[in-house]
């Protein structure tokens, strides 16, 4: 076993298998070093948003240091620097999901307007009274909320994929809702709650046999495990830069560019348009015509370096990893008295995220004390509401890894939990 | 691991009202219900009253909640019964004023309110604390409407 | 006269006068020790951008390094944190703007999306076929485009206020157009292109005669000139942190409580809902009803760093630096030969925006000669094409000025454009 | 001010195409007009062609825009009358992957063309060179749409 300072663990040429070096990588996150309350700080809230390595904090210094200028319109030597950054990662992202066309990839601020555009340019052209899109029950609010409207003002009917009580989705039940009247799937690749990986890649094929159009709500899948968009052959796909090392405010929506072609624009202004008279308007080409006004280019600029970030992991090493930390999350929290965890046990189809109730504080509660010990894990409904509904709980607690995450987090966890109950007077074991 | 410093936030008074609501209980009437639900943490509080006279005879608390919210409604529970819909108007504001910052009126008995005080400085808490006594004054102010139709001057 | 460090300069007190020494504040911006070609920069391109002060890119950094977390649903410190200051610069803003309702201030990306959210959100909810909606002649395609969309779908008609040949609206046309089927009158503060500052407390009140809800494009407006939004009770007022010293990717929408209560968001999921069912949702309150998904926050926080800059500097002390600068270049220009200048003449209702033609060199080879000194100036129709074939030319060039801009810089534009004749083997006076 | 570093964008050639543009003319045929609009930056170009046996016997030009554009579309009338349509597709697309940095074919005949290669680096330039290329293109594609209707095979 050979350690690389680059914060990856080749492992014996046999097993062919990389691992993460985590004492390598949190020197990388100038956040961890932070006290909070006295305690070393265990982020364990990555699924809300993951921290930030200093390259990609540092690129974005630098670029407003260097280079800023408003892109695409200027003809001087900062806006030419500043326009090929930003098309060079369009380029880049393009790769990254699988060496998929780059004109499909459109920049937005997150996962959520993603969602929002698809609903609202695509689904709104195409969808009428009676049709039907098929959602599942473990969706995030955002890829849920944009369909009720759509169905609110089209008439078009929702159908949900239920979640066994184990946290898988229930495909049977979901071939029975496949039909004709199928005019969009749209389903999370990972679930923000159960950790569910999903089967997308069969939900995919089968929809589009029946020529539905197919959206993956990447926001949990794309950061934390290698995604072949290409390979999958989805329609639509929505990621946020947020949660994967990059800075807030970009999101990503990458279409096929002949559906996104066909589609018009939700928002309209500056850099998206061809010609405008006081009367009328023509677009620009794919995928201009979906960025109005000055985008977020310094961070798009900034998410650059997030991405060679992982790639110099590679997506396969951050896999093992979380697989790994999430098995003995289970294992630990599952020898737990009086507190159930969610979502699958076979870890082969379980994400980084580990949500659970302990039936003797309340998830508040619980994130308070966790947090006097430094331990950040997030309490609530995690934009699951009915999925919460669905398990008969008004909210749980959710812990969810990257990179920079170890065993000895897991173990400031569990030790955090008993010493929760020992602070409200509960007896542990 | 360091010591918990969380005293000031869940002192025992607080523990102790959380693990036994006062407010817990049957009335021998009941004059108003009301609901009050905060579906972005789940809290649930139902305010049972009983009134007299413009008082506030008898109250039950029934909260499904984190300790914050369950500790209030039971202060509440505890505090607020013989006091007039006026009292009970200026300790509501008063303590909507603690919890953001301000001192109480030197001369105001709040009972076993002021163990809430470290609240404050979790604002992303401040919410459990208020809501039983916002689920009250909704009570209140649903119960003036309609008995302002029945009979337009009411004793406060 | 005494020179403050702070990049204030204290006039004598009989004076009242505040101006800015520019020397020092040039310190304060990094980019600006950047050689272009071997020359120092000179940037004349802040209506496309502005250049950010060493203290805004160290707050986007510090928050990364210390704070960040997805803020609003998180009870631990990191999350405390991060919400605190989100919502501290909503009343910062709100402060900034005259003293509004922080409940008012909706965080978007920019100007752009600002105004889409108005056009679509209150317009399309508000607007029948044959009500009419009042622009200008010299708005930016921002403001133009979202309402063309709007009159397109419901039989709306535009009405535009022209521009006279020197650059002003012409109000007397204005008075004509409004009538009790304007429903909208939405106009520019500040052109971005002819300079012109636009009677706008006049308009809204004449527009509020009439019941029409007023809307101000303030993406030149606010980052140059004390704006109280209270005072000149408009209804809505859209501007962009980027223009302002800010990041990208943060755009401000105010509008009056009771309107924004009213309205529908246009995007929906996470973060935006009160409750949600499969089949149902409902809205948080005002303003977080429409900052759906998680927010740009990091960049909100940085942000604020900027208005601090700019409130230290004063705005009035801002408006008078640019004033001064805008003369000193009219001044140099009108000699120019083969050369035309647009816009008003009058100082006092001119910001420091120049927009000029020069006969002999096209815009485009214009400002690539110019880069070739490190002189940052914009050709283009400056995403105003409609008032671009008012005046009858395809493009022009455009300085623009901020408060690291001075004299000097003035002369070296003047002394490029000689050169840039020389080059083309033009005479030059 | 240092001296200007352009002379790799705007080489004595191109400044000479732009003051004395080669297309601008009457032809004394026209079989086919096109224009060409880049509403980006306001450069339009009309270009009349006239055609023998699938050759472009001549061509007239006439442009409105920066100096890379106008020269641009002065080269093209000086290089292309004569050639064939299907030379005149190799040339053009050449001359769009020269812009894109690739190198041209030795064997291949550009005339003055390669004066613009500096645009390359100029990014927000290379729209510019290629108008007037583009414009042609269109011209050709619309008239063998054209003709197509009358007689399906025609000669390249
Ligand atoms: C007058 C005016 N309105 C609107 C905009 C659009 O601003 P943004 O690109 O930040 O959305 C601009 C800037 O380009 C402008 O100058
Ligand atoms: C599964 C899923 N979808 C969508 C979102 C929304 O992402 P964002 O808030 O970046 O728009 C999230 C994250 O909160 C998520 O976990």
């Amino acid at each position: 076993m050979t350690t690389k300072t680059d914060g990856v663990i080749q492992m014996p040429a046999e097993t062919g298998k990389q691992v993460l070096n985590v004492d390598i990588i949190r020197n990388d996150f100038p956040i961890l070093n932070r006290k909070i309350h006295g305690n070393r700080i265990v982020y364990l809230d990555s699924a809300a948003t993951t921290q930030k390595p200093a390259c990609v904090i540092n690129a974005l210094s630098f670029f407003y240091r260097t280079s800023n200028a408003n892109i695409h319109r200027g003809a001087y030597t900062l806006s030419e620097e500043s326009s090929s950054a930003y098309e060079n990662l369009r380029e880049k992202i393009a790769r990254f999901i699988g060496g998929v066309d780059q004109r499909g990839i459109v920049f937005t601020r997150n996962t959520t307007e993603s969602l929002n555009l698809v609903a609202r340019s695509w689904s709104k052209a195409n969808i009428k009274a009676g049709d039907e899109i098929i959602l599942t029950e473990m969706e995030h609010h955002s890829n849920l909320v944009p369909w009720i409207m759509i169905a609110q003002e089209t008439g078009a009917v929702l159908k949900h994929i239920p979640v066994t009580e184990d946290g898988y989705l229930d495909m049977d039940i979901f071939y029975k809702l496949l039909s004709e009247r199928t005019k969009v799937v749209s389903v999370t690749m990972v679930s923000n709650v159960l950790g569910t990986i999903n089967p997308v890649s069969e939900i995919i094929k089968a929809a589009h046999s029946y020529n539905a159009v197919t959206v993956l709500d990447g926001a949990q899948g794309v950061p934390h495990t290698k995604v072949d968009a290409k390979e999958l052959d989805c329609d639509f796909l929505a990621f946020s830069a947020h949660k994967m090392l990059g800075p807030t405010g970009i999101g990503v929506l990458y279409g096929k560019p002949e559906l996104l072609e066909k589609m018009e624009p939700v928002l309209t202004g500056g850099g998206m348009i061809q010609e405008v008279t006081l009367n009328s308007a023509t677009w620009a080409e794919i995928p201009w015509k979906f960025e109005a006004g000055t985008p977020n280019y310094a961070d798009v600029i900034a998410f650059s370096s997030a991405i060679d970030y992982l790639e110099k992991l590679s997506m396969d090493a951050i896999r093992i990893h979380e697989k790994e930390l999430t098995a003995y999350t289970l294992e630990r929290l599952e020898t737990f008295p009086d507190l159930t965890v969610y979502g699958p046990r076979d870890i082969e189809h379980r994400a980084g995220v580990v949500a659970f109730y302990d039936k003797l504080i309340h998830p508040h509660d619980l994130s308070t004390i966790l947090d006097s010990y430094g331990i950040a894990i997030r309490a609530g409904h995690h934009c699951a509401q009915p999925l919460m509904r669905r398990y008969n709980i008004p909210a749980n607690v959710r812990a969810s890894f990257y990179i920079y995450n170890d065993k000895a987090d897991v173990d400031a966890l569990i030790e955090g939990l008993k010493k929760a109950r020992e602070y409200f007077q509960y007896e542990t074991s | 691991m360091k010591q918990v410093k969380l005293d000031d936030l869940y002192r025992d008074t607080i523990l102790d009202h959380y693990k036994n609501p006062r407010g817990r209980k049957e009335l021998d009437r009941i004059d108003a219900e009301h609901k009050g639900y905060n579906p972005l943490c789940g809290d649930q509080v139902t305010i049972k009253a009983k009134f007299t006279n413009g008082y506030l005879e008898d109250v039950a608390v029934d909260s499904q909640g984190c300790a914050i919210s369950v500790a209030s409604g039971s202060m509440l529970a505890e505090l607020l019964p013989g006091k007039s819909l006026k009292e009970i108007q200026q300790i509501t504001e008063a303590f909507r004023e603690m919890m953001h910052g301000k001192k109480l009126p030197d001369d105001m008995d709040i009972g076993d309110l002021d163990a809430l005080e470290g609240v404050k400085k979790y604002h992303s808490r401040i919410k459990c604390a208020l809501i039983p006594w916002i689920t009250l004054n909704d009570l209140i102010k649903a119960r003036q409407e309609k008995e302002t139709l029945v009979s337009p001057s009411l004793p406060e």
